[in-house]
């Protein structure tokens, strides 16, 4: 296999961050949410090599248990929404009818919801932690995965292979499994690397509006909007976790084009 | 030196002389950091609308910078003997917006309306109550109001001075619809209400037949002619953007500049920063009903553990004054006992908790990014808990659910903001009273609430203070609450506007303001 | 046609009823009470519970629910808790506010997005295409707000050429209104780009792989007739989709550009009702919302055909 | 030869560093038709591609000159290349449903060519394209102008196709397999067409097919390719009749004949029988206003004994696919009965089903579709193992191994379909199809996506297994040739009915519906190989 540009600097972005995460686990310069309130808002120095926020608090620190955090409800929220939109996809491609008459009403329902509403209701009903957050974006997003599946299945069932499948004798629940929805892994896995990015940028924007993971707990994107005020004082407080917000997207953007050329290998099918 | 001062005097006449037709054609321009609810005074209002009612209409009598109550529309009051008739004498030469000369018909068919349920006026319930009750509007001639209570008050003037009562302001019957609906307020003040639109802007216009009371401002008293001839509120949710629409000259006052935004600020050449002490307070609520915080020395212990004066240079950008007393350090019942804030003491208060069976349970403290002094404040609290060995989690909520939390007094500890009381009675009645009725009280003590129905009651000066300062010390003792700082409200101009102050209430107030290029 | 349309709107309506079901009922189980956001710290349980009275919050949820939805079926969304405001022409005001900006940045980055993306595909793996997806994908992966500060600290703050804040609508000044708009919609525009970009391309590949493409050169069709008469037809179709994906979202309102910009639109009505538990405004703004992008998915089912004609709207 | 229309000189394509064609030469004089033969993989159609100078992404021409007339298209700049695209040489693609654009109607496409190449008005335009249509056999050409791609059946795209094509005169016609899709009929239809459109315009034709029955018929000279090298040209007559290389020699030992007559067998209880097999479709539109059902299959009866191959025969759009998956309830029935061994199995789902399931099989047309790309070829032909449950999953792998070395796949279970050739494709399904030993196999156009000699391979496999094993099989195929070599039984079906059905050589040799008739005509099958039927 070739080597592709978009798959080493993809791949290398992401480990990178996955670096900066597993690190975090086992050690930071300072303790990340420990205030000192005589060292608010310094530039960059020796000992604190991207400066302190407003409450004194390390930034490179917060940044590595940022994380942790940022990827943690990512990923979870990536693999609610997978969950929730195979689910859903699934159901409605292959079963059709007025199950997917009713799935495309949900669907449509959930697409139609503003992602801001959903992260409120469901932040005031869960109390305010990640998981209100994980749950709220992998609802928002559990409709993009099931278009994507249930476009695949109505592709895959199609194909001769499932007919097959059925000529053999095995039942509806065995070929579903055995032979559709392997099917759906390479266009899911491409979809679920853009989500990881987007998740990281939507959870940013909620925190713009007062609805993100709470604080004092870093994730990037409360980072970047607690910065905002100190724009112009304290630059290096919204660069940094801007640019490892931009690096992750990136990372997870390239990945995902890599992935998509690797997965889908045009063999004539 | 007599001859230099004179002089300066003159100049500044001769300016004001010279730039008062210039100012005349221009727009204030005002940020207005959320919509006004109405334009219906004391109704459906928040600070924002308060902020923009007074400056269209006037009540009997207006609060003084100091907080005291001074005549407005009244020109005198006497109170008879038992302290249960309060004779208003309405100033002559007052004309509504309508041109239509100002009766004390007018005043009682607006304090009639005011006391009505079903007008839903935010403090008829205070005029209505054991307390305070109305009992009679009369008018025995066109330039006489008499207002009856039912017991002697101390509070009665106040409170038809209190801006969030809408200055139980007075207006014509013009203002409502034929159904006695509200419709727009045709009011005495020195601006009429403009165009309103939603979301954008409030825009104001000079009242040009405006009578000013003589001498120079003074709170919503005093001399309050309007020097611009027209003034717009414009809307700007985002702080940063309002930061930058005021550096950009997109808007000529900024009322409420972050403490954040400060030393930033106070380096930019030509921008003048206007800070005054607001009667509001920020405090650390406790709930005396929780299993571990009933126990007083538990309470104690992390009254103890808070660095009171550093947390609030920080929160402050040292602007404020830290003080653990419920009466704002501006008004006249702020002893100098009250003036001590307690030293940190974290041997003591670890001591302490230990005795109270603390065995580094996490406790919870409630907080919002709604206000950012509040989230601050949790934050520097649970930064100095944990030199004291006391473990906490901050849960950050969103405000409407931090409010109905402390409505129904769920919480352990709580950074919470009380707004401005004008009167050192309503200072403590804000957070006492009986649990079991009113969840969101923070002290529920019988003895404590009796003192403080006395002070109601007492209109002695002296006596009331008395009462106070022992409320104070049990306050101390006790601590539902750690009572913080108030806030300082900043106000920012550049150059080119002259004569805005900021005060005690933090909306803003455009008479009396130039615009000077 | 008509039949059609009247069809699909048909067909919505569960949608529409399960999106307003599905928030009244979200809404009442989140805690706040507008009554206490209203009243404030200083409210008496007796003033609250009046209010709660007079705003008929005090009814059984069914109820208030049902005589929501009969007014709502007699075209009335009642007035707003927060300022007393008819919720109908609020939403079209604010409407009014979030509409042009987000058609003129979809419909930027749009004109941006169809012919670099055609173009990287058509230089596929060159130095053009590489830079042109690097661009894109940078572009994609900036947080939109952060983007929008920028650009308002550098135009605004700085340069002084646009307001920071001041929206004036079209109808009274619109020299004015376009500098107001002009920020935001760049922002909006060159975020939204970056997919439009990827999207445009990933078509564009594969239709220059068909045979038609082929035929067409067969036939001596110079290049550019071949790009724009037999490529971009059928690479746009599934960027139309997309399109219509973004333009249903944002239409929804954009509320952290609102935020940043000081725009008074829908997504910043949202987020305020939202924050004041105004029932019947963020009620009528998700009503809203649901119908716009039912509009928008059948406007593009609609147009679709005029790309790709295998597909027909009937 | 200097008048030669086109003359290709040690041509040489590469991809990467593969030679995909190597030292191709050849001349075509004008209206001379040259037919370039080979399988898949032996690079005729790069060479066509080099011709008209499209190569696809990742080919290039290393070497050699390609000479139209007098004139070097390799030295042509991209402008005069244009300028002889169309007015000197013309294509028509393989694949009729992409090789329209889906945007334009035909009539914008029709006259594309004409506008860009000549000073035609608009009328005049117009009405040489309703000419050229009617002349292609569109009927009502003149308001078909205004109709899109997707609204006409693949033989017609190929009509307009040569339409647009041919409208421009072109002095060389290339044709890369433009037929391979179309069922026999059609592509009889169309390639006589196109012989007579070139010949009325003196083009040449470069004709790229992979059927050498074609060639007898279609072109005058023919050319054979393996693997990118010229393997021997002639006169097609002679290259049929002597071939002298090997290759050649397999090719056209490779065309079907007939296979020996097998005795009639003793009567017997039929193993499966339909009667009067009704399939309907919905008719499409939206749910509030649909379209009556469409009738795919009306009534049709048939029996098949054990041990009994019936080839059943019919054009794209007969219903022969539609009956053959009814007969294995893979379709549902909206009327008739199926029996299975004398049992009604019309209404049976569930566990009841799986019985017959278990006896019936099926061997799909498309050896890319059929098996599962994410499955490997051991799990494919052991999958059938799983029911009835009971067998445990080792001696499952040894029964599928064992399958696939008796269909000549020993050792190749580890890998995924795509690493494997059609025709070893096509044997994978075979296995999974037998490894359960049913008493049923319905091959569906098994055989037609192969190459000659492979498919030549495949049947005689099938036939050999059909033998040792003594399963029924109903052959469903549009290749009468495939009918000659292994069926005792022949039905025809048209337009959802069965028109004919009986003994191998009687419908053969003696047709008696005009379809029939029709169908034999149109097969390619060369001429001077009838002798040796029967040998």
């Amino acid at each position: 296999m070739r080597l592709r540009p978009n798959l080493v600097i993809g791949g290398t972005l992401l480990g990178f961050v996955l670096a900066v995460a597993a690190a975090a686990l086992v050690w930071t310069p300072h303790d990340p949410v420990r205030t000192n309130l005589r060292r608010r808002l310094r530039p960059p120095s020796a000992e604190y090599w991207l400066g302190t926020d407003e409450f004194g608090r390390d930034v490179l620190s917060r940044l590595m248990t940022g994380a942790v955090t940022s990827v943690t409800v990512a990923a979870a929220t990536v693999v609610v929404a997978l969950l929730l939109g195979l689910a859903i996809g699934l159901a409605g491609g292959y079963l059709r009818g007025w199950v997917d008459r009713v799935l495309g009403a949900l669907n449509d329902t959930l697409l139609a919801f503003p992602g801001i509403l959903l992260a409120l209701g469901l932040l005031a009903v869960m109390g305010p932690s990640r998981w209100g957050i994980v749950l709220a974006l992998g609802l928002a997003y559990a409709p993009t995965v099931a278009r994507v599946v249930r476009g695949t299945v109505l592709s895959i069932r199609e194909r001769e292979f499932v007919e097959a499948s059925r000529a053999l004798g095995n039942s509806e629940a065995y070929t579903l499994l055995r032979h559709v929805v392997p099917h759906t892994v390479a266009p899911v896995t491409v979809l679920a690397t853009s989500l990881f990015g987007w998740v990281i940028l939507s959870e940013s924007a909620l925190n713009f509006l007062g609805l993100g993971v709470p604080p004092p707990a870093a994730t990037w994107g409360n980072m970047l909007a607690s910065a905002r005020p100190f724009m112009l004082e304290a630059p290096m407080l919204s660069i940094a976790p801007g640019a490892m917000i931009a690096a992750c997207l990136l990372g997870a953007n390239l990945l995902g084009d890599a992935l998509r050329d690797i997965l889908d290998p045009r063999d004539g099918a | 030196m007599r001859f230099r001062a004179l002089l300066a005097a003159f100049a500044a006449a001769s300016s004001v002389a010279l730039a008062v037709p210039a100012a005349a054609q221009d727009t204030l321009r005002i940020r207005l950091n959320a919509d006004i609810r109405s334009t219906d005074p004391g109704v459906n209002r928040d600070a924002n609308t308060d902020g923009i009612v007074w400056h269209v209409v006037e009540g009997l009598v207006a609060l003084r910078a100091d907080a005291s109550v001074g005549p407005m529309l009244a020109e005198r009051v006497e109170v008879s003997e038992d302290g249960r008739a309060y004779t208003f004498a309405l100033r002559p030469g007052v004309r509504f917006h309508n041109g239509q000369p100002l009766t004390s018909a007018d005043v009682a068919f607006a304090m009639q309306r005011y006391m009505r349920r079903e007008t839903n006026w935010r403090c008829r319930g205070d005029l209505d109550s054991s307390v305070t009750r109305i009992t009679a509007v009369e008018t025995p001639d066109e330039r006489t109001v008499v207002i009856r209570l039912e017991q002697p008050s101390a509070l009665f003037l106040t409170m038809l001075a209190r801006p969030d009562c809408g200055q139980a302001g007075i207006w014509h019957r013009d203002s409502l619809n034929p159904d006695g609906s509200w419709r727009a307020p045709v009011g005495t003040g020195p601006f009429r209400l403009g165009e309103w639109r939603r979301g954008q802007f409030v825009e104001l216009t000079r009242f040009e037949n405006y009578a000013a009371l003589p001498g120079a401002p003074d709170g919503l008293a005093g001399n309050k002619t309007p020097m611009v001839e027209r003034v717009r509120f414009t809307i700007i949710p985002d702080d940063a953007a309002a930061r930058a629409a005021l550096l950009a000259g997109n808007i000529d006052i900024l009322p409420d500049a972050r403490s954040r935004d400060l030393p930033e600020l106070r380096q930019r050449p030509g921008i003048s920063i206007h800070s005054a002490a607001s009667m509001d307070l920020q405090v650390l609520l406790m709930q005396t009903r929780d299993p571990l915080l009933q126990d007083v020395r538990m309470r104690r212990a992390i009254a103890l553990a808070l660095d009171v004066p550093e947390l609030v240079r920080a929160v402050s950008e040292g602007t404020s004054r830290p003080s653990r007393a419920p009466i704002p350090v501006g008004s006249t019942f702020f002893t100098p006992a009250m003036a001590e804030v307690p030293p940190r003491d974290v041997a003591q208060a670890r001591r302490l908790a230990a005795e109270a069976g603390y065995r580094g349970q996490r406790l919870r403290i409630v907080t919002t990014r709604r206000y950012e002094a509040f989230y601050e404040i949790a934050v520097l609290v649970q930064d100095m808990l944990r030199d004291a060995g006391i473990e906490s989690d901050l849960e950050v909520l969103e405000w409407a659910t931090q409010l109905d939390r402390y409505t129904r007094g769920d919480y352990q500890m709580m950074a919470f903001g009380f707004s401005a009381r004008l009167d050192p009675s309503l200072s403590y009645e804000m957070f006492t009273g009986p649990k079991a009725t009113q969840p969101r009280k923070a002290w529920d003590n019988p003895e404590v609430q009796a003192m403080l129905e006395q002070t109601m009651r007492e209109t002695d000066a002296i006596r009331r203070r008395a009462t106070f300062e022992a409320m104070h010390r049990r306050l101390l003792e006790e601590v539902p609450m750690v009572a913080l700082y108030s806030s300082v409200t900043h106000g920012v101009t550049p150059r080119h506007v002259q004569g805005y102050g900021s005060w005690a209430v933090d909306a803003p107030r455009a008479w009396g303001v130039r615009i000077q290029r | 046609m008509a039949g059609y349309v009247l069809r699909r709107l048909l067909v919505a309506l569960p949608t529409l009823l399960l999106a307003a079901a599905s928030v009244f009922f979200l809404m009442r189980l989140v805690p706040g009470d507008p009554a206490l956001l209203i009243l404030g710290d200083a409210a008496t349980p007796e003033a609250v519970a009046d209010l709660r009275a007079a705003l008929g919050l005090d009814r059984p949820l069914p109820v208030q629910f049902l005589l929501w939805l009969e007014r709502v079926a007699a075209g009335d969304f009642g007035r707003s808790i927060t300022n007393g405001e008819a919720v109908g022409p609020l939403l079209l005001d604010r409407f009014a506010v979030t509409a042009p900006v987000v058609l003129a940045a979809v419909g930027a980055a749009a004109l941006l997005a169809v012919p670099f993306g055609m173009l990287a595909a058509w230089k596929q793996d060159s130095l053009a295409d590489v830079a042109t997806v690097t661009v894109a994908t940078l572009l994609l992966s900036m947080p939109s707000f952060w983007l929008g500060l920028i650009l308002l600290l550098v135009f605004g703050l700085w340069l002084g050429w646009v307001p920071v804040v001041g929206w004036v609508p079209f109808a009274e000044d619109p020299w004015r209104a376009l500098h107001a708009i002009l920020l935001p919609v760049v922002t909006l525009a060159l975020v939204e780009a970056g997919v439009l970009i990827r999207m445009a391309r990933a078509s564009t590949v594969e239709v220059l792989r068909l045979d038609y493409v082929a035929h067409a050169r067969a036939k001596g069709v110079p290049e550019g007739r071949v790009l724009a008469r037999h490529v971009f037809p059928n690479a746009f179709a599934p960027t139309l989709t997309l399109i219509g994906l973004v333009l249903g979202n944002l239409l929804g309102g954009i509320a952290v550009m609102e935020t940043v910009f000081t725009l008074p639109g829908l997504g910043r009505l949202l987020v305020d009702a939202i924050f004041a538990r105004d029932y019947p405004v963020i009620q009528g703004v998700m009503l809203f919302i649901a119908a716009i992008y039912v509009l928008v998915n059948l406007a593009v089912d609609l147009l679709y055909p005029v790309f790709d004609p295998r597909v027909t709207a009937d | 030869m200097s008048a030669a229309v086109l003359r290709v000189e040690a041509l040489s394509v590469a991809a990467g560093a593969q030679r995909v064609v190597n030292g191709l030469s050849f001349a075509l004089a004008p209206g001379e038709a040259l037919a370039l033969v080979g399988e898949s993989g032996s690079g005729k159609s790069a060479s066509a591609r080099a011709v008209i100078r499209l190569l696809p992404p990742g080919l290039r021409q290393v070497a050699g000159r390609i000479l139209l007339g007098e004139e070097d298209l390799a030295a042509a700049s991209a402008r005069r290349l244009r300028q002889l695209r169309g007015p000197g040489i013309g294509m028509v693609f393989q694949e009729p449903m992409t090789s329209l654009n889906p945007a334009h109607t035909v009539g914008a496409q029709i006259e594309e060519g004409l506008a860009l190449h000549t000073r035609l008005t608009r009328a005049q335009r117009r009405d040489a394209c309703v000419a050229m249509l009617e002349r292609v056999g569109i009927a009502g050409a003149a308001t078909r102008l205004a109709a899109f791609p997707h609204e006409f059946s693949g033989g017609m795209r190929q009509r307009i196709m040569l339409a647009s094509v041919m409208l421009l005169r072109p002095r060389l016609l290339i044709a890369d397999e433009p037929t391979t899709a179309l069922d026999t009929l059609t592509q009889a239809e169309v390639l006589d067409l196109m012989k007579a459109l070139a010949r009325e315009q003196g083009s040449a034709l470069l004709l790229i097919t992979h059927d050498l029955g074609l060639v007898a018929r279609y072109a005058d000279r023919a050319l054979v390719m393996q693997a990118g090298r010229t393997v021997e040209e002639g006169p097609a007559a002679q290259l049929l009749a002597r071939p002298s290389a090997d290759y050649t020699r397999a090719l056209v030992a490779a065309l079907p004949r007939r296979g020996p007559a097998r005795p009639p067998r003793p009567p017997a209880p039929p193993l499966i029988e339909a009667r009067d097999l009704l399939v309907t479709f919905p008719g499409r539109g939206a749910w509030l206003r649909r379209a009556p059902p469409v009738e795919a299959v009306r009534g049709v009866s048939l029996a098949i004994q054990p041990g009994e191959v019936v080839a059943l025969v019919g054009g794209s759009g007969s219903g022969k696919t539609t009956f053959g998956r009814a007969l294995l309830r893979l379709a549902p029935i909206a009327g008739g009965t199926l029996r299975f061994r004398g049992a009604e199995v019309t209404r049976l789902s569930g566990s009841a089903l799986l019985p017959f399931r278990l006896a019936c099989q099926v061997v799909f047309q498309d050896p890319y579709g059929s098996l599962d790309p994410r499955m490997r070829v051991r799990d494919i032909v052991a999958e059938p193992l799983r029911l009835p449950a009971g067998l445990p999953p080792r001696q499952r792998i040894a029964r599928a191994e064992a399958m696939l070395e008796e269909v000549g796949l020993g050792g190749i279970g580890d890998r995924f379909p795509h690493a494997l050739s059609g025709g070893q494709r096509q044997r994978v399904a075979i296995a999974r199809a037998l490894v359960r030993d049913p008493a049923l196999v319905v091959a569906d156009e098994a055989v037609s996506a192969l190459d000659a000699t492979v498919r030549k391979q495949v049947l005689a496999l099938l036939a050999d297994l059909q033998r040792r094993r003594g399963f029924a099989c109903l052959f469903i195929t549009h290749d009468l040739g495939v009918v000659e070599e292994i069926a005792d039984r022949v039905l025809v079906m048209h337009q959802g009915r069965m028109v004919e059905e009986g003994e191998r050589d009687a419908v053969l040799d003696r047709p008696r519906h005009d379809y029939t008739r029709a169908l034999l005509a149109a097969a390619p099958r060369p001429p001077r190989l009838a002798p040796l039927v029967g040998n």
